[in-house]
C-alpha cells in the first residue's frame, strides 16, 4: 500500500521536478547574465552563444547557481567527506534535525496542552487566546538572539535554547488546528455524551480527540515545517557553529551561493522527511480508525 | 455549559473560598510576616499598603461571592491599586525588591485572575455587553502580563540592555511615533499586504490545481513541502537579488511563507465535504466546477480560514524578518536589527510591540471574517 | 586556572585569528587563564552579552561601544589591537561614482547593527543629506555580501579591506575596475575591534590582573598570527572558520591594521566627537577607556 | 375492557396512574427557539406528567416538538417557561444520576468506531467491567439482530442497521427510562414487529418508564399505555389517551376493535393538528 | 380487475409492461464490498427490467441492498458482476444526461445553504434561470408543506421537516426518473398519506418512473405498479408482484380485498427473507 503511494508518485514528482530544473537553468542564465556580460566586456572577450551559456552556469559564486553545480556542491559534501566531520551536509543536517525534532515534540505537546486549556475552559478561552495570537505577531528574528543570550547568560546553551524558538513556532498551529478540532464534533454527538452524563475527561478522550485527529495531523504538517525555521533561525545567533543555519549564513558571509542553495536543498529535504513521517502517522491512525477510502 | 445552580449570598462565609483568593490571602499572610522582619525604611514603599489593599480586597470578594459583578469589581479594583501602589513604591528603589514586593505582587495578580474567571462565566443578555467583556477580558490579561513585566524589571534590577519595562517602552512609541508609522507603512502597508494577498491567492489556486489534476497533487504536494521548509532565512538574500532591495522582496518572502500552509490547509478542506454530499452532486451529473464552487469549497472554508490565521501571523514574522537582509532604512525590521546594534532596546521592543498590535488586528479580521463565513460549523454554531 | 570568557563581534574568521593563535598556541595556558572564546553573529550584540552577564570581555567598535556607555552599560575600553580602520567604500570604475563630489543623488551601500556611524561622520563631514532626493545620498542597509554592487542595487558598497574587498575581487572585479575610498586615508576612521569590559569589574583588582595577563596573551597572539598567518588561518579554521583561502588572505590583510594593541586618544578623539556630532551619544563620554592594561601589560 | 379510559381536556394534568410515582413531571412548559428569522416556539404550555412504568407514546404531525419535548426531559434543552422535574428531581440532576437511555432520532454513531465499539461507549463511561460489557454488547446486538456485524464501521452498514445499533446502544446500559426519538424509523414492518415484541417484553419484565415518539399510528397503540398527541406551530398537547390495553399483547391485538377505536383517535387528532385537510 | 397479474419466478427476468421502452435494465447483477472484515455481498444475480412510466417499490429487510441498488442504477456505486443499463444507456452516461433525481436516505442538506437555497442547488447546477428558480421553490416547498421555512437552516428544523426538504430538492429539478430511498421515512402517517397522494399525482401527471425504496407495506402496495421484494445476505430479489391496481387510488383503496392480498404477498415475501422466524 505504501509501495504504491510511492511509485504512484515517482512519476509525477520527477516529471515536475524536469520541468523545474529546466526553468531553472533558464533562470540562471538571466540572472547571471548581466554580471557575466559585465566580467567579459571587462577582459574584453566577446564569447559566443554557446560559450556565454556555459560561462553563466559555471560562475563560481552566481546570483542563481546552476542545478548541476548545486547537485555537484551536494554531493561533495555528502558523500566524499566524513559525515560527522564539520564539512558534511549529513552532519548539519543531523544537528539541526536534532533541535527540530526536540522543538517540534515540544511545540506539539504545548498546543495541544494550550488547545486542551482554551476548550475546557472559558477563562483560558477568553484571556489567553487573544494572547497567544499576539504572541506569534513579535518578529522571531528579533527574539532569537535575545533569547540565546539571556540563556547563554545563565549558562544554558546548545540544544536547549535552539528548541525553544522551534517550540515558539511549532506551537501555534497545533494549537490553532486543535482548538477547531476538539470543537468539531456535531452537536449530537455531544449530546449523546450528555445522556450518559459523561465526564468532561470521557466527553474528551472518546469524543474530542478522535474528532481532533484530522486537524491535529493537518496542522502537525505546518508546525514540523515551522519547527524547522526555527531550529534554522536559531542557529543564525548561536556564532554559526554548526547545522543548516550555520551552513546558510556562512555562505552568505562569502556569497557562496552555491553552498547556500546546497545547505537549502539539504533543509528542503529534512523537511520532506519530518512532514512526510507526520503524514504517514496521520494515514496510520486514520486507518487503524477504520477511515473511510475518499 | 455546567454554570452551579445560584447559592443564595447568605450561606456564602460558610462555604470554601474559590482557590485564588485562599491563596491571596495566604501570600499576604506571608508577606506580612516577612515585612515585620525586614528593616523599616529600606526598599520599595508602600508594601503596607498594597499588602492591606489585597487582604481587603480579598475578603470582600469573598463575602460578595455569588454576585458577580459586585464580586468582579472589587477584585479589579483590589488588585490594579495594589499593582499601582507597589509599581509607584518601587520607583527610586529599582532592584531592591525583596520576597514580600513579589508577594503582594503575586497576591494581586491571583485576585486579577480570580476576577477574569469570575467575568469569564458571565453571560450577558445583551449584544453589546458581551462585546464590551469579550474585549475586557483579554485586556485585563494583557495588563497583568505589562504590570508583572514592569514590577518583575524593576523590581530585580533587569539591565535595561536585555529587558526594559514597559513604561519605557510606552515612552519610547509615544516619542517616536512618526518613525514607528512610517516603519509600519514600509513593512505592513505595502510588503505583507501585497505579499499575504499574493501567497494565500497562490496557495488557494495551486491547492485547486492540484486537486484538478492528480498528476499535479502527486506531484505539487511532495514538491510544496520543500518549498514549504525553504528557510526564510536563505530565501530572503535571494529574494533581494531578484526583487530588489525595497519592498517587493520582501513581499516575495512573505509569498514564500504564506503560500505552503494555505496549500496544505486547502488540499485537506477540498476533502472534507461528506460523501453524501458528494453523492447528491453525483447525482446532478455536477461537473468538476459547479461541485468545488457548491459544495467542496464551502466545506472547505473552516480549513481555508485556519490557514488566513496562521498565515496572517507569519506574514508579518515574515515580512520583518526578511528586512534583516537588504533594505531601504525604513521598516519595522530594519529598525529592529539597527536599535539593537545601537543599544536603544527600547525602540526594538517599541517595534515589535507595534508588531505584535497590527498582527492581532490582522488575525482579528480574519477571525471576524470566518465567524462571517462559516456561521455554520458547528465550532461556532456553538459545541 | 582563572576562566575568561571573551565575545566576538562576528563568526569565526581571520579577523579575530590573535584571540584564536593565543588559545590554539597555550599563550592564555600560560599566563594562567582558561579561555572561552564565543563566536558572534549577524545579530549578536557584544555589549548585551556582557551586560546580561555571559561575557567577561568583548571585541566591539569603538563607537558601538561608546553608544552602549551612554545607554547604561558602562563598557571601558582596555586595549585597541586594531590601530587602522578597514572599513571602505568601493565603486566600479564604469559606475556614476569617480569622487566624493559624486555621491549626490546615489545609492550607497551601508552596513548598519552599530557598523553605520562612521559613514554618517563622513557625510556630515561631507554636508551631504543621507534621506536621498538629487542632493543626497539614498542609503541602502546592505547584506553581507557585495551582492548589491553585481547587482548594481547600490551604486558603491561598503566593504572591509581584509574580507568583502576580496569577495569583490573573487566575483571578477579587478583592483583597477574600482574606486577606493579608505576611511582611515581620508581621515574618516573611527576606532574597530577594540576589547572592552564592564567598568564595575575593573575595580576588582583581581579581576584588573585578569585582564592584564589576558591583554598580554592576546597580543602575543597577534603578533605571532601576523608573522605566522598561515598557521594563525588554520587556527581560524579549526576554531569553525570557512573558506581556508579567504581566510589565509584575510589573516594577511588583518595583519595590516594590527597595531601595538595600546589605544591611540587622538583616534579616540576623534571617535568620541564624530559620536557626539551625530548626537549617537547625548554627552561627552568620561572614563570610556584606560591604559592601566595595556601599560602593565606590554611593557 | 374500557379502550378509551378517559378524555381529558388537552391542557389540563393528566394524572398518572394512581399508586405510581412520577418519573416525568411537566408543568405549562414552554420553550422558545430563537433564529436569525425571529424566534420559534417549539413548545408552548405542556402540561404532563408520566408515572414509573408507563409507556408513553409521542405522536403528532412533522415539526410539533416531540423532540424538543423530549430532549427537555433529557436536559439537553433549557426550558424557557414553565417547570419539569425528572425522578423528583431536575432534569440536570436526572441527567447527572445517568436516570435514562436516549435514542436519537439520527443514528448518531462514532464513525472512528466499529459497530461493537459504539455499543460499548455508554458502559465505558459507566465503567462496566470488561467481560461485563462484551456480554451486554453481545445480547443487545443479538437483540437487534446486528450479530456479526460487530467489527464493521458504521458506515459500512445500511441506514436501518446504523439505526439499530444506535438502539443497541440505548439499551446496553440498563437505565430505568428510556427516551426513544423515531427508532423503529428506519425499519420495515417485520423488523418493525420484531422489535416492538422485543421491546415490549423488555418493558414487562424490567419495569421501565419508555417515552417513545413514533410516526406510526398502530405503533403507538401497539405499544403504549399513555398516547400524547401534539400539534405544532406553536408545539402543544392536543390530547391524551389511555389505552388500557392489556400488558399481553399478542400481534393479532391490532385486529381487534378496541385497537381500532384507540387507532381512529389518534387519527383524528393528529389531523386536526396538520394544516392542511384535503 | 386482477389484482395479482402474474407470478414469475424470482430469478427469471420480469418483463416490462409491452409497449414501453425500458429504462433500467439490469442482468444479473452482483455487487460485493470489500471490508476490513471480509468481502459483503450486497448484491448477488439481480435481474430487473423497469419500463418507462412505472412505479416500483423495492422492499426488503434492513440491509438486503435495496440501498445498494438504487445507487448502482444513480452510478454512485459500480457493479462488481453483471450488466446494467439505465435509458438504454450505462449508468454513468445516464448520470451525466442528469436522467434522475435522487433523495437519501439521510436529508444529506448543505449546512450554509437556507432551505429555499438548498432546494435551490440543483436548479443552478441545471442552470435555471432566476425566476423561474424561485417559483419552483416556492411551489416544491408548498407541495411538502414547508412553506415559511425558506430562510431557516438546515440544523434549526426538526428531521422530519428536513427529510421534506430534500425531497423537494429531488422534485424541484423534474427528471424523468425519480429514485427515491426511503423518503418518508421520517413522516408522520397523515403527512406521509398526503405526500404519498401528491406523489401518485405527480407521476400520473408526468409519467415519470419511479425507484421507491420503503419499509411500509400498505405504502408499497399504494404507490406501486410493480413491487420487488429483496432478501439479505446475499442480497437478492425474492420476489416481483405486479399490483395492476387502477391509477386513480383514493386512500381507501387499502381497505379493499384486492390491495390486501397484495399486501399479505408482500409481507410473506418479507418474513421469508428475514432470518428469525418467530
Ligand atoms: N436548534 C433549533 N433552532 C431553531 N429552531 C429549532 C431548533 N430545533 C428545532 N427547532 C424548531 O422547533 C420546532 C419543533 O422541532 P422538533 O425537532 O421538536 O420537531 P419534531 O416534533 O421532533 O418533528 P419531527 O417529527 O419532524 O422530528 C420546529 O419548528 C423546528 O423548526
Ligand atoms: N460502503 C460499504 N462498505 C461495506 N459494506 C457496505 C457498504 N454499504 C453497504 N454495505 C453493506 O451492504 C449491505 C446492503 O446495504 P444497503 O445499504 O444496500 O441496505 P438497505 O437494503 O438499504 O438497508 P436499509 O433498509 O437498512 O437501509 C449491508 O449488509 C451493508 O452492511
Ligand atoms: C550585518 C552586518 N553588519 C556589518 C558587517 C560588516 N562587517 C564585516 S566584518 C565585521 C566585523 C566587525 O569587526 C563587520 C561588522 C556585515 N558584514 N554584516
Ligand atoms: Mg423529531
Ligand atoms: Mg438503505
Amino acid at each position: 500500500m505504501l509501495m504504491d503511494s510511492f511509485r504512484s508518485k515517482i512519476v509525477p514528482v520527477t516529471t515536475l521536478l524536469a520541468l523545474l530544473v529546466v526553468a531553472w537553468y533558464g533562470f540562471a542564465v538571466v540572472l547571471n547574465g548581466p554580471f557575466q556580460r559585465d566580467l567579459d566586456r571587462r577582459a574584453g572577450e566577446a564569447p559566443g552563444t554557446v560559450e556565454f551559456l556555459m560561462r553563466t552556469w559555471s560562475q563560481p559564486k552566481p546570483t542563481l547557481p546552476a542545478p548541476h553545480q548545486v547537485a555537484q556542491n551536494f554531493y561533495k559534501s555528502t558523500f566524499t567527506v566524513k559525515p560527522w566531520s564539520n564539512r558534511s551536509l549529513i552532519y548539519h543536517s543531523w544537528v539541526t534535525l536534532s533541535s527540530t525534532f526536540v522543538g517540534f515534540v515540544f511545540g506539539a505537546g504545548l498546543g495541544i496542552l494550550i488547545a486542551v486549556g482554551i476548550v475546557h475552559f472559558a477563562s483560558l478561552d477568553r484571556s489567553l487566546m487573544p494572547w497567544i495570537i499576539t504572541s506569534q505577531t513579535i518578529p522571531i528574528l528579533a527574539i532569537a538572539p535575545m533569547v540565546v543570550v539571556v540563556f547563554a547568560a545563565v549558562g544554558i546553551t546548545g540544544l536547549f535554547p535552539k528548541a525553544l524558538i522551534s517550540t515558539y513556532l511549532s506551537f501555534f498551529p497545533v494549537a490553532v488546528g486543535m482548538v477547531k478540532g476538539l470543537r468539531s464534533p456535531e452537536t449530537m454527538h455531544l449530546d449523546l455524551m450528555r445522556t450518559y452524563n459523561a465526564t468532561r475527561p470521557q466527553v474528551f478522550w472518546k469524543l474530542r480527540v478522535p474528532a481532533s485527529l484530522p486537524f491535529l495531523f493537518a496542522s502537525m504538517k505546518v508546525a514540523v515545517a515551522a519547527s524547522l525555521v526555527g531550529a534554522i533561525v536559531a542557529e543564525l545567533p548561536t556564532g554559526a557553529v554548526a547545522g543548516i543555519g550555520a551552513r546558510l549564513l556562512n555562505g552568505s558571509y562569502y556569497s557562496q551561493t552555491i553552498e547556500i542553495w546546497a545547505a537549502l536543498v539539504a533543509g528542503s529535504l529534512v523537511a520532506v522527511m519530518l512532514v512526510a513521517l507526520v503524514g504517514a502517522a496521520g494515514r496510520i491512525t486514520e486507518r487503524a480508525m477504520g477511515g473511510r477510502p475518499a | 455549559m455546567s454554570a452551579s445552580p445560584a447559592i443564595s449570598p447568605s450561606t456564602l462565609p460558610r462555604s470554601l473560598p474559590p482557590w485564588q483568593i485562599a491563596l491571596a490571602l495566604l501570600a499576604v499572610v506571608a508577606g506580612l510576616a516577612l515585612q515585620s522582619g525586614g528593616v523599616a525604611g529600606e526598599g520599595p514603599a508602600n508594601i503596607w499598603a498594597a499588602l492591606g489593599l489585597v487582604a481587603l480586597a480579598a475578603a470582600g470578594a469573598w463575602a460578595l461571592a455569588g454576585r458577580p459583578l459586585a464580586e468582579a469589581a472589587i477584585l479589579f479594583l483590589g488588585a490594579h491599586g495594589a499593582a499601582w501602589l507597589l509599581l509607584s513604591g518601587i520607583a527610586g528603589h529599582e532592584g531592591q525588591a525583596r520576597a514580600s514586593f513579589y508577594l503582594a505582587l503575586g497576591g494581586a495578580w491571583l485576585l486579577a485572575w480570580r476576577c477574569v474567571t469570575v467575568l469569564s462565566l458571565e453571560k450577558p443578555a445583551s449584544l453589546s455587553g458581551r462585546r464590551m467583556l469579550g474585549l475586557l477580558i483579554p485586556v485585563i490579561f494583557g495588563a497583568w502580563v505589562l504590570i508583572l513585566w514592569e514590577a518583575v524589571v524593576r523590581g530585580a534590577g533587569i539591565p535595561f540592555l536585555l529587558l526594559p519595562p514597559p513604561s519605557a517602552i510606552a515612552a519610547r512609541i509615544a516619542a517616536s511615533s512618526a518613525v514607528l508609522a512610517a516603519d509600519v507603512r514600509q513593512t505592513v502597508f505595502k510588503a505583507v499586504v501585497a505579499g499575504y494577498v499574493i501567497g494565500c491567492a497562490a496557495g488557494f489556486v495551486a491547492a485547486i490545481a492540484a486537486d484538478r489534476f492528480v498528476f499535479l497533487r502527486r506531484g505539487l504536494l511532495p514538491i510544496g513541502n520543500m518549498a514549504a521548509a525553504l528557510p526564510i532565512i536563505g530565501v530572503a538574500p535571494i529574494m533581494v537579488m531578484w526583487f530588489g532591495f525595497d519592498w517587493p522582496s520582501k513581499a516575495a518572502v512573505v509569498v514564500i511563507m504564506t503560500f505552503f500552509p494555505m496549500l496544505v490547509n486547502t488540499v485537506v478542506g477540498l476533502s472534507a465535504s461528506g460523501h453524501m454530499e458528494r453523492d447528491l452532486m453525483r447525482t446532478y451529473a455536477s461537473g468538476y466546477w459547479p461541485t468545488l464552487f457548491k459544495l467542496r469549497l464551502p466545506a472547505a472554508m473552516p480549513f481555508i480560514f485556519n490557514a488566513l490565521k496562521i498565515n496572517s501571523t507569519l506574514a508579518l514574522i515574515g515580512a520583518i524578518v526578511a528586512e534583516f537582509f537588504g533594505t531601504p532604512v525604513v521598516g519595522m525590521g530594519f529598525r529592529i536589527s539597527t536599535e539593537v546594534g545601537r543599544m536603544n532596546i527600547d525602540m526594538v521592543w517599541a517595534e515589535i510591540a507595534v508588531a505584535a498590535l497590527a498582527g492581532t488586528l490582522f488575525y482579528g479580521a480574519v477571525a471576524l471574517a470566518e465567524r462571517a463565513v462559516t456561521f455554520w460549523h458547528p465550532s461556532i454554531r456553538g459545541g | 586556572a582563572d576562566k575568561v570568557v571573551l565575545q566576538l563581534k562576528w563568526v569565526a574568521q581571520g579577523q579575530f585569528a590573535g584571540y584564536f593563535v593565543a588559545k590554539e598556541q597555550g599563550f592564555y595556558e600560560e599566563e594562567g587563564l582558561d579561555v572561552e572564546i564565543k563566536n558572534g553573529g549577524p545579530d549578536i550584540a557584544p555589549e548585551q552579552v556582557i551586560a546580561g552577564g555571559g561575557a567577561d570581555v568583548i571585541v566591539t567598535w569603538m563607537a558601538a561601544g561608546l553608544a552602549a556607555r551612554d545607554k547604561g552599560v558602562n563598557l571601558v575600553n582596555i586595549a585597541q589591537p586594531f590601530a587602522k580602520s578597514g572599513l571602505q567604500l568601493i565603486c566600479p570604475k564604469d559606475g556614476p561614482v569617480q569622487t566624493e563630489a559624486d555621491f549626490k543623488g546615489h545609492t550607497l551601500g551601508v552596513w548598519f547593527f552599530g557598523n553605520e556611524y562612521p559613514f554618517y561622520a563622513w557625510m556630515n563631514k561631507l554636508g551631504i543629506p543621507t534621506e536621498g532626493g538629487p542632493d543626497g545620498v539614498t542609503v541602502l542597509k546592505q547584506s553581507f555580501d557585495v551582492q548589491p554592487l553585481i547587482q548594481k542595487q547600490a551604486d558603491c558598497i561598503s566593504v572591509m579591506t581584509y574580507n568583502e574587498y576580496w569577495q569583490a575581487i573573487d566575483a571578477g572585479f579587478k583592483p583597477e575596475d574600482l574606486v577606493v575610498f579608505n576611511y582611515t586615508e581620508l581621515g574618516n576612521d573611527l576606532l574597530e575591534d577594540g576589547l572592552y569590559v564592564l567598568e564595575d569589574n575593573l575595580k576588582d583588582p583581581a579581576f584588573e590582573d585578569k585582564m592584564v595577563r589576558f591583554v598580554r596573551a592576546s597580543m602575543k597572539g597577534w603578533k605571532y598570527a601576523v608573522e605566522n598567518p598561515d598557521e594563525a588561518a588554520e587556527a581560524v579554521m579549526e576554531a569553525g572558520g570557512q573558506d581556508e583561502n579567504h581566510q589565509k588572505r584575510m589573516v594577511g590583510e588583518v595583519a595590516k591594521l594590527i597595531g601595538d594593541g595600546k589605544l591611540d586618544p587622538v583616534v579616540y578623539e576623534r571617535t568620541a566627537k564624530a559620536l557626539l556630532d551625530q548626537k549617537i551619544v547625548s554627552k561627552e563620554p568620561e572614563g570610556a577607556f584606560t591604559t592601566a592594561i595595556t601599560d602593565k601589560a606590554l611593557q | 375492557m374500557n379502550a378509551i379510559a378517559s378524555h381529558q381536556p388537552a391542557t389540563a394534568t393528566p394524572t398518572a396512574s394512581p399508586g405510581t410515582a412520577n418519573v416525568v413531571a411537566a408543568n405549562r412548559l414552554g420553550l422558545t427557539f430563537q433564529t436569525n428569522d425571529g424566534p420559534v416556539q417549539a413548545l408552548s404550555n405542556v402540561d404532563l406528567t408520566i408515572g414509573k412504568g408507563e409507556f408513553v407514546s409521542f405522536i403528532g404531525p412533522s415539526g410539533c416538538g416531540k423532540t424538543t419535548l423530549l430532549r427537555v426531559i433529557a436536559d439537553l434543552e433549557k426550558p424557557t417557561s414553565g417547570t419539569i422535574s425528572v425522578n423528583g428531581m431536575t432534569p440536570e440532576q436526572a441527567r447527572q444520576h445517568r436516570a435514562y437511555g436516549y435514542v436519537f432520532q439520527a443514528a448518531a454513531l462514532f464513525p472512528w468506531r466499529t459497530i461493537a465499539d459504539n455499543v460499548a461507549l455508554p458502559l465505558e463511561i459507566m465503567g462496566v467491567a470488561k467481560a461485563e460489557r462484551a456480554e451486554r454488547i453481545r445480547r443487545t446486538l443479538e437483540l437487534v439482530n446486528l450479530t456479526g456485524f460487530e467489527k464493521k464501521y458504521p458506515w459500512q452498514l445500511s441506514g436501518g442497521m446504523q439505526q439499530r445499533a444506535s438502539i443497541a446502544r440505548a439499551l446496553a446500559f440498563d437505565a430505568d427510562l428510556l427516551l426513544m426519538d423515531e427508532p423503529f424509523g428506519a425499519l420495515d414492518e417485520i423488523v418493525r414487529d420484531h422489535l416492538n415484541q422485543q421491546l415490549l417484553e423488555l418493558w414487562a419484565r424490567t419495569q421501565k418508564t419508555i417515552c417513545f415518539v413514533t410516526h406510526s399510528i398502530p405503533e403507538a397503540v401497539y405499544l403504549s399505555t399513555r398516547i400524547v398527541v401534539m400539534s405544532p406551530r406553536p408545539g402543544r398537547v392536543t390530547d391524551v389517551i389511555d389505552t388500557n390495553l392489556p400488558k399481553e399483547r399478542p400481534l393479532d391485538i391490532r385486529e381487534m376493535p378496541e385497537f381500532l377505536a384507540i387507532a381512529a383517535r389518534v387519527r383524528e387528532g393528529l389531523r386536526a393538528g396538520h394544516s392542511y385537510e384535503d
